[in-house]
């Protein structure tokens, strides 16, 4: 078995690129906090690099500006292995675990429960929450380069399991507790809603992007309507088979 | 000689667990009961006597889990109904099956007894014999026929009928009882007919047509249709399954009868 | 056998559930001569003596009508229901209009003209009527005098069932296989066969464990009674009912005695709530509006807070119709009489089990349009009589699922087919735009042109589908 | 056809008429309808047309009127001939969702120099809706009674959503200041499309074949992205009471629609000319 | 010993006793005294100098070239003035708008020495950063100054050149330099823990340690073809071409007794300095780069800013 | 192939009577921990789904031939789904994905359970037994490795965390409830079922490919 799995391992991602820091993405445990997806150090430099992006983009400048304020050298950008593109995925790792605190933090648990908010309408607002998340960190404007640098071939696996993990962390504080095959479509679904609508919203000029928020209903109720007829065709189909079974075992045929 | 054959016996305990499985392999044997009523009526009410409103005396010989029995039990009509049968397994079937209806349960409604027509006592007076004998899917099954029949026909009350029902021997009934119901579609389970022992409802006419204090005798030919379950073919008697009915004369004098003993 | 509190009292038939289907089953067993020997029990929760000196004053109707079709008519003249109905109340009619709401294709059936064009040697015109439409209670205070003047029956009323469990195994009595009913008042009664007539979410059906399959159709049906301006287009004695296919839902005009209908109009939730709350006077307009305006006029009317009676004047002098093909214009409302129901669809897996059978809307729940709900119902018991009818004179147990498999055979396949019928022509109807809609219309425009088709599909109705 | 004759003919085939546009015609009047025994009108000026003509006429006029635009006459034909079938009832629909679609279809009010009190227009206040009809009136020389009456469209209701879409057309350029000449007017046609779907508008889009070069260019630019974005996403403009704006702001009221104001075309149209006017002179004078 | 092969072929016959100084690291495949070692890689680098740069080639058929290129341009050294005002909130040590120092160990002939200098000039136009070569091996050295003084850098005061053991660079002050790069040389340090720990010494804090070097192929079937090239071809070359095939059979086991990728980005670890991409925690593996499938790979580490305790700068999250 | 693994394993965990001493902040789990308990729960929650498909798929061919088996069939089943709510619940708390063969395993317990239901009440019980047993082994497993889990934890002087230590007992209770279904099977004689060798085998088989599966994907 040994010699197999060794000759396949070189198909497999460039070295560096396999220590994408992540939260483990398998058994969530509540006891067992999982350790912090970044070092201090990589913290510390990238963080002060998010608050150059406005100015500077997603570039190499704004990652050495950013070493520099954490008391680092400009050299010291070597950290990231994958340079620019560690700034992107940071800032999506961040946002994304930002979420469960801005939930914590606007109480918005307690608001949902008193409008009795349904499971859809609080992955609205979380979607809603994380798009103005881009407008509060002053990177929309520069949005645009990240969607290039993540586009390229070699990042693209790394991104797209970013933009899953966010449909997850979306369902999962949303409530949804639904663990058979609606599991995939629905944060598949999410996911490219999301990635549109944040397209969208990079050159939405409207105030507070009512058009960004337009075109994520207009969406959702496509998905709504999307999945409402599939479950309808499902169930009519369901039906259909059981009541030709039923007539037939009336008719005494022993299926 | 007991007219029981081991081999039969033994088959029929085997087949005991699943005789009231509606859908077991008894089937066509519940869906064929229907039937004999039907046939028993018809045959009533072609004479006067006995008259509609005398509650009838039933004998079911071989009554295997008691599905004639029970159903001739329930009728309105029926005052007693003793049944009889040689395998003691299929009889305690029936026995714990009676307990599931109060009807079946009123008293001297429905006797079971586990022996053969040979050891039944044999009614003292004419008149206390039974009103209506049946043997159902019997006939096929005993080593010598007319043997049996001449033991069985004392029973009968003058004015009484002897019902039966069989199948004749001919080749629809060797390829649709042996070949289809046993080996292909195995509806009917293995080993449970042998297709020499099958008599034709001639013979049984001619049979009875000699005897004396016998008359009008009636046959009904039915089919199995798989779907529709068995169907009433008048004039198919000569084909398969048929029904055949005979009645015991009213005279004066019935002692002549007894004396006269033939085989065939 | 004497009965203490311990062993439950031996029955042939308990039937739950004091419905039409329920009583008819009844009636029709103490009624022919072979089953008058059962003995028979019936459970029902309402109190049925209040219904029998019910004596309603000629001009006031219930709003839970339903139209009977020859055959059922058929049948409870059969089972001797039928001369003791209030004939008075009961008003057959022979011609039906149907037209598509949004392109106004219209079908239109009257026995007597097509019997005569396609079946000349079609009997009497007297059976040329379609349907008759009887009150509920009209049928159930009837089926009840029948009932008692027969005797014979433990009517229990009004009771509730509060469980049922399997009897015990007595030495001398095996009474495992049989269902026993616990009442709220103690009673207990033991049933060879157990009939389940107790509506949509049936005890006896969970007991039995059959499960029920369909849906919902998102959909609330509105009764009402409507007093109209006159008895009817073609006068008294032809009397027409009406039904126009809206994008919400068929909207059904039935005729009864007099001047009175009876209106059966399926709509989404919202409006029937709105439809409930409104003035008289504004119900009036709508349901005018309803046979005669177009959707959109219909969808603004629903959002309208008031004034909708001048709305629809002014929009029926700008709208096309043809006034002689439309029922006439409603003028009162019979109060209190407007109520809506939701609207679903439910089939069970099968009807029967060991000792357990199930007829009308415990087995069936289907769309209104066809108007068959109360058909089916007594088209199952007619079945199941002559089911139990054969098995009592072979002598079999009638509890057996032997015995009852001929009742499962010829009415389970019927009704899943009706089921399927009118679920599809809902499913039709509720488009209001795309191609869907120039077809539908083609196709009725076409069954109406061509009399064979329609003399096939008038008698298959009639004949009690 | 002779009027008297029309007239008693009116009443019987009046319960047969069928205008709603899903309805098959019922096949036994159908054969009867014909150009020989034309049924009775169904309301002043009403012409009965059947399917051939009505056909005829849409590709006649369309034809003519793309090699002579100054026939106004033409278009409103072409209007009336091809909006039949699903187009005016959907705009007829339009206005019986909206409340105030469905005051302007009870009132019928119509838009002439009676009805409006031009004098009282002009005393407005100047960025009042009325004031720039006006001014707009007369800036191009055009009186609001130049509308053609409706004739070719069976239902009278209809008929009336038409006359009045006619009538409005001139606010429309008060609305998004479009001027009259060919390029403001194809640009208008295109929103109008956009908002109205009547065919007619979007076979005038057509016409922008016959602009000059850099007019195509800006209408591809500029004014056809404007107009179709407005166009879809504004409220639909036939459902404006206007007799009731005349004296709102025209920027409100825009903003109420949610329209944004077009790049003023006159303004531009008038620096280009001096500018090449200037070049003229420079090359000119070397 | 004149010549040097005649000695290993001496030490090998001697029946390896267990030596009883206590110190012994491994020469190619013998092991020997420390002190012995270095005298033994400088014998064999004075030997190749002059052909270093075709050894390489054979060593590597000339892909070598391309992994220098590849190895500075992902270092990116230089700071563009245009870019790098002093901004005033970074409380960084040295002000940025002091020249880049950049020390190359055991780069005798230049090679990666030019590299960056080419690289800071061009792509970051920076004049200012100056870069220390310093090699154990004088011949090397000399190679070395030959070619500095061809290059456009040769008066321009960018380039030095000094003589230095990688364990004790005793002429460099702590905390002073830039970035200290290292490109096929470690291998042959005789302690690679101390030459780390002196790196990380001379490094200033947020300095960047970035090694060049041979290393383990991945894939087993191309590990199997390239130990055969490696063992087979290339001391026969070695013969043919420079005449001298012990020492290229030296190079060869020296790679292969050189510690795996994983080793040696643990003992980087262990040295002090943070590990880019994860540092290995959480059983992720990390650290490096393989080129061509592992025939090389480079190795990174930062010293951390402060006492080991990462200053927190900038804004927080 | 009737011995059924010993119930405990040998070392039962001494009761968690330690909570006296300081509890110390758990330490995160190891990636090699997450990923096994990630694949357990899923597999279980894919034999459970297949579990009450196969009961849904033979109740109505075995209560139509042989009534008085209803009850044991709804009491099995309801057990069975209780299962099957507790493991959903539990992959939802634990974001857990489910496996993506999700609709396979619907239609593959679907089939076995009318296959088995078809050839007869004999054959039934035989399957019923067999799946059983391979589940039965397979929650046995999981069990001893949580055990051994809790051994080491509690030897470097850690406290089990209360997640652990609740799924622990859960696991327990629902494999003693799967071998309490082994043992009715056996009682309405799954023995007697024709093709015995061979049925067992091919479904015990099959049971294992799919745990097998269910646990890479």
């Amino acid at each position: 078995m040994a010699l197999p799995s060794r000759i396949l391992r070189p198909f497999h991602l460039p070295s560096h690129l396999r220590t994408i820091p992540t939260c483990a993405r398998l058994y969530h445990s509540y006891d067992h906090p999982p350790a912090p997806p970044y070092a201090p150090a990589e913290q510390a430099i990238l963080s002060a690099a998010i608050t150059h992006i406005p100015e500077h983009g997603f570039t190499q400048t704004s990652l050495s500006r950013g070493a520099q304020d954490a008391g680092y050298l400009p050299v010291s950008t070597n950290l990231f292995p994958s340079g620019v593109f560690d700034l992107v995925l940071f800032y999506l790792v961040q946002r994304r675990l930002g979420l469960g605190d801005a939930i914590a933090t606007e109480g918005l648990d307690r608001v949902w429960e008193e409008r009795k908010v349904g499971v859809g309408g609080r992955v609205r607002g979380l979607v809603l929450d994380r798009l103005r998340m881009n407008a509060r960190f002053g990177v929309v404007g520069r949005w645009q380069e990240a969607l290039a640098i993540m586009a390229q071939p070699s990042y693209i696996p790394a991104s797209t399991t970013e933009l899953w993990r966010l449909s997850d962390e979306i369902w999962f504080l949303a409530g949804d507790t639904s663990v058979d095959t609606s599991w995939y479509t629905k944060r598949a679904s999410l996911s490219a809603i999301y990635a549109a609508a944040e397209v969208f919203q990079t050159q939405d000029s409207s105030a507070e992007f009512r058009d960004t928020e337009r075109f994520l209903d207009e969406r959702l109720g496509d998905l709504r309507k999307v999945g409402g007829t599939v479950g309808a065709v499902g169930e009519w189909v369901g039906y259909t088979a059981s009541s030709a079974v039923n007539v037939l075992r009336s008719k005494g045929v022993r299926i | 000689k007991s007219s029981i054959d081991p081999t039969e016996v033994s088959h029929f305990n085997a087949l005991a667990s699943s005789w009231w499985d509606p859908h077991g392999p008894s089937r066509l044997l519940h869906l064929m009961n229907p039937l004999r009523h039907t046939f028993i009526n018809s045959c009533l009410k072609s004479q006067n006597t006995p008259s509609p409103s005398h509650k009838l005396d039933y004998l079911d010989i071989g009554c295997g889990g008691g599905i004639f029995a029970e159903s001739a039990a329930r009728l309105s009509g029926t005052k007693s109904v003793t049944a009889l049968d040689p395998s003691s397994e299929v009889l305690k079937i029936a026995q714990a099956h009676q307990r599931r209806d109060p009807i079946l349960m009123r008293e001297g409604k429905l006797t079971y007894k586990n022996y053969s027509i040979e050891s039944h006592p044999i009614p003292t007076a004419p008149n206390n014999g039974y009103d209506i004998v049946t043997i159902f899917e019997v006939l096929e099954h005993v080593s010598s026929p007319s043997q049996f029949l001449t033991t069985v026909l004392p029973h009968v009350k003058p004015g009484g009928w002897l019902i039966l029902s069989t199948i004749a021997r001919t080749w629809t009934s060797w390829a649709v009882t042996k070949v289809v119901a046993e080996d292909v579609l195995g509806i009917v389970p293995r080993g449970t007919h042998d297709w020499n022992k099958y008599i034709n409802e001639r013979e049984l006419r001619e049979w009875f047509g000699k005897r004396e204090g016998w008359e009008s005798p009636r046959a009904l030919g039915v089919v199995y249709v798989p779907g529709l379950g068995w169907r009433e073919v008048p004039g198919s008697e000569g084909v398969g399954n048929y029904f055949f009915g005979v009645r015991r004369k009213i005279e004066q004098n019935e002692s002549k009868n007894e004396s006269r003993m033939d085989e065939f | 056998l004497q009965r203490n509190a311990a062993t439950p009292e031996l029955f042939d038939v308990v039937c739950v559930g004091g419905g039409p289907a329920g009583l008819s089953l009844l009636a029709g067993l103490r009624a022919s001569p072979a089953t008058s020997g059962l003995k028979v029990a019936l459970i029902e929760w309402q109190d049925l003596a209040k219904n029998q000196t019910h004596s309603p004053s000629p001009t006031v109707y219930s709003n839970r009508c339903s139209s009977l079709t020859p055959a059922s008519v058929a049948y409870l003249k059969a089972i001797g229901v039928w001369n003791h109905i209030d004939h008075t109340r009961v008003q057959p009619y022979d011609g039906m209009q149907v037209w598509d709401g949004i392109t106004d294709s219209r079908i239109s059936f009257d026995w007597a003209e097509t019997a005569s064009s396609i079946i000349p040697q079609q009997s009497t015109p007297s059976s040329s009527t379609i349907a008759y439409m009887i009150e509920n209670i009209n049928l159930t205070s009837a089926l009840q005098k029948h009932l008692h003047t027969l005797g014979g029956t433990t009517i229990i009323s009004p009771a509730r069932v509060e469980g049922i469990t399997f009897g015990e195994e007595t030495p001398n009595l095996d009474l495992s296989s049989w269902p026993v009913v616990s009442l709220n008042n103690g009673q207990t009664l033991a049933a060879r066969l157990l009939v389940g007539a107790d509506g949509a979410n049936s005890p006896v059906r969970t007991f039995a464990g059959i499960e029920s399959r369909g849906w919902d159709y998102g959909r609330m049906g509105v009764v009402a009674t409507l007093q109209l301006e006159g008895p009817g287009r073609a006068g008294p004695d032809h009397k027409i009912a009406y039904q126009r296919f809206l994008p919400s839902g068929p909207v059904a005009m039935l005729p009864l005695p007099g001047n009175m209908a009876s209106l059966v109009w399926s709509t989404l939730p919202e409006r029937a709530m709105k439809l409930k709350s409104m003035a008289t006077e504004h119900i009036c307009a709508m349901v005018n509006a309803a046979f005669r305006l177009s959707a959109v006029d219909l969808t603004y009317l629903h959002t309208m807070d008031g004034g909708q009676k001048d709305e629809v004047e002014w929009r029926e002098q700008h709208t096309r119709f043809k006034e002689e093909e439309l029922p006439m214009k409603v003028i009162a409302v019979q109060e209190g009489s407007v109520a809506p129901f939701p609207l679903k669809m439910r089939h069970a897996d099968t009807y029967i089990t060991e000792r357990v059978a199930l007829v009308g809307d415990a087995a069936h729940t289907i769309h209104p349009l066809a108007g068959q709900g109360l058909n089916q119902g007594q088209a199952d018991v007619a079945s199941l009589l002559r089911t139990i009818t054969a098995a009592v004179e072979t002598g079999q147990d009638i509890g057996s699922q032997l015995a009852l498999e001929q009742y499962n055979s010829e009415r389970y396949s019927a009704n899943n087919a009706l089921l399927g019928v009118c679920d599809k022509l809902h499913k039709l109807y509720s488009f209001d735009s795309g191609p869907i809609v120039p077809l539908r219309s083609w196709g009725l425009q076409a069954v109406n042109s061509m009399g064979a088709l329609k003399g096939f599909l008038m008698k298959r109705a009639a004949g009690g589908a | 056809m002779a009027k008297p004759q029309q007239n008693c003919l009116r009443a019987v085939f009046r319960s047969s008429a069928t205008c709603s546009s899903w309805r098959l015609l019922p096949i036994a009047s159908y054969r009867s309808f014909s150009v020989l025994n034309r049924p009775p009108p169904n309301y002043e000026g009403h012409v009965p047309l059947t399917r051939v003509e009505r056909a005829g006429l849409a590709f006649g006029s369309a034809l003519w009127s793309f090699f002579d635009p100054t026939r106004a006459d033409l278009i409103a034909a072409l209007g009336e001939a091809t909006a039949q079938p699903y187009f005016i009832t959907r705009l007829r629909n339009a206005m019986l969702v909206s409340p105030t679609g469905r005051r302007i279809l009870r009132d019928r009010p119509r838009l002439t120099s009676q009805t409006l009190n031009l004098d009282y227009l002009r005393s407005l206040p100047t960025n009042t809706v009325g004031r720039a009809y006006i001014t707009w009136l007369d800036l191009e020389g055009v009186s609001p009674d130049t509308r053609d009456t409706v004739r070719y469209i069976d239902d009278p209701e209809c008929a009336y959503v038409m006359q009045r879409y006619r009538e409005c057309h001139d606010f429309y350029h008060a609305l998004t200041g479009l001027p009259i000449m060919r390029e403001g007017e194809v640009a208008l046609k295109a929103f109008e499309f956009a908002n109205t779907l009547l065919p007619m508008t979007g076979l005038s889009i057509g016409a922008v074949a016959t602009l000059k070069r850099p007019e195509r260019e800006r209408f591809f630019s500029v004014y056809g992205p404007w107009a179709i974005r407005n166009g879809v996403n504004s409220q639909e403009v036939i459902n404006i009471y206007w007799e009731e704006e005349l004296e709102n702001d025209v920027d409100a009221l825009r903003e109420r629609l949610g329209i944004e104001k077009p790049p003023d075309l006159r303004a531009i149209r008038k620096a280009e000319r001096e500018k090449k006017k200037r070049e003229k002179a420079s090359n000119g004078s070397l | 010993y004149r010549c040097f092969s005649c000695s290993i072929r001496h030490a090998q016959q001697q029946t390896p006793r267990p030596d009883e100084s206590p110190r012994t690291t491994h020469f190619g495949f013998e092991t020997v005294a420390e002190s012995l070692k270095q005298s033994k890689v400088a014998e064999v680098f004075s030997s190749v100098a002059s052909s270093y740069d075709t050894m390489n080639d054979l060593m590597s058929l000339g892909i070598h070239r391309l992994w220098k290129d590849h190895f500075v341009s992902s270092i990116n050294p230089g700071l563009n003035p245009l870019i790098h005002t002093p901004s005033p909130s970074s409380s960084s040590t040295s002000a940025p708008t002091d020249p880049l120092r950049i020390l190359d160990i055991a780069g005798g002939t230049g090679d990666i020495a030019f590299r960056i200098l080419d690289y800071t000039t061009t792509i970051h136009n920076d004049s200012t950063s100056h870069v220390t070569v310093a090699d154990i091996n004088p011949s090397m050295l000399s190679e070395g100054q030959k070619r500095a003084s061809k290059s456009p850098y040769a008066n321009t005061g960018r380039i030095d050149f000094i003589e230095a053991n990688a364990e004790q660079l005793s002429t460099i002050p702590s905390n002073s330099i830039d970035i200290y790069t290292v490109a096929f040389g470690i291998r042959n340090f005789t302690s690679i823990p101390t030459a780390l720990r002196e790196a990380h010494r001379v490094l200033k804090p947020g300095g960047l340690f970035a090694c060049l070097e041979f290393s383990k192929v991945q894939n087993p079937v191309f590990d199997a073809v390239y130990k055969r090239w490696s063992f087979g071809a290339i001391p026969l070359i070695g013969q043919v071409v420079a005449g001298d095939r012990d020492s290229y059979q030296y190079l060869v086991e020296s790679i292969e007794r050189f510690p795996k990728q994983e080793e040696f980005s643990r003992m980087i670890g262990e040295a002090g300095f943070l590990i880019p991409g994860g540092g290995g925690k959480e059983g992720e593996k990390g650290g490096w780069e393989d080129l061509s499938g592992g025939i090389a790979a480079i190795h990174k580490g930062i010293k951390p800013a402060g006492s080991g305790i990462a200053a927190v700068g900038g804004g927080s999250v | 192939a009737v011995a059924i693994s010993p119930h405990e394993p040998e070392y039962e965990a001494s009761q968690h009577s330690n909570s006296d001493k300081a509890p110390c902040r758990p330490t995160p789990l190891s990636a090699e921990q997450r990923r096994f308990l990630d694949s357990a729960l899923r597999v279980n929650q894919a034999g459970e789904l297949a579990a009450t498909l196969i009961y849904t798929a033979q109740t109505p061919q075995l209560v139509q031939s042989h009534p008085q088996l209803r009850t044991l069939m709804k009491h099995m089943y309801d057990q069975e789904a209780g299962h099957l709510k507790i493991f959903n619940e539990l992959l939802a708390k634990h974001r857990i994905r489910p496996t993506v063969l999700y609709p396979v395993w619907k239609v593959a317990a679907r089939t076995l359970g009318w296959t088995t239901a078809v050839m007869g009440r004999e054959a039934a019980m035989a399957c019923t037994e067999a799946v059983e047993t391979e589940i039965g082994d397979h929650y046995n497993n999981q069990v001893r490795v949580l055990l051994n889990w809790a051994r080491d934890l509690e030897a470097r002087g850690e406290t089990v965390s209360e997640e652990m230590r609740e799924l622990l007992v859960t696991l327990r209770r629902i494999r003693d409830e799967e071998l309490e279904h082994l043992d009715h099977a056996v009682e309405n004689d799954a023995k007697q079922a024709k093709p015995y060798e061979i049925l067992t085998n091919v479904i015990r088989g099959g049971c294992r490919t799919a745990i097998w599966i269910s646990e890479r994907v």
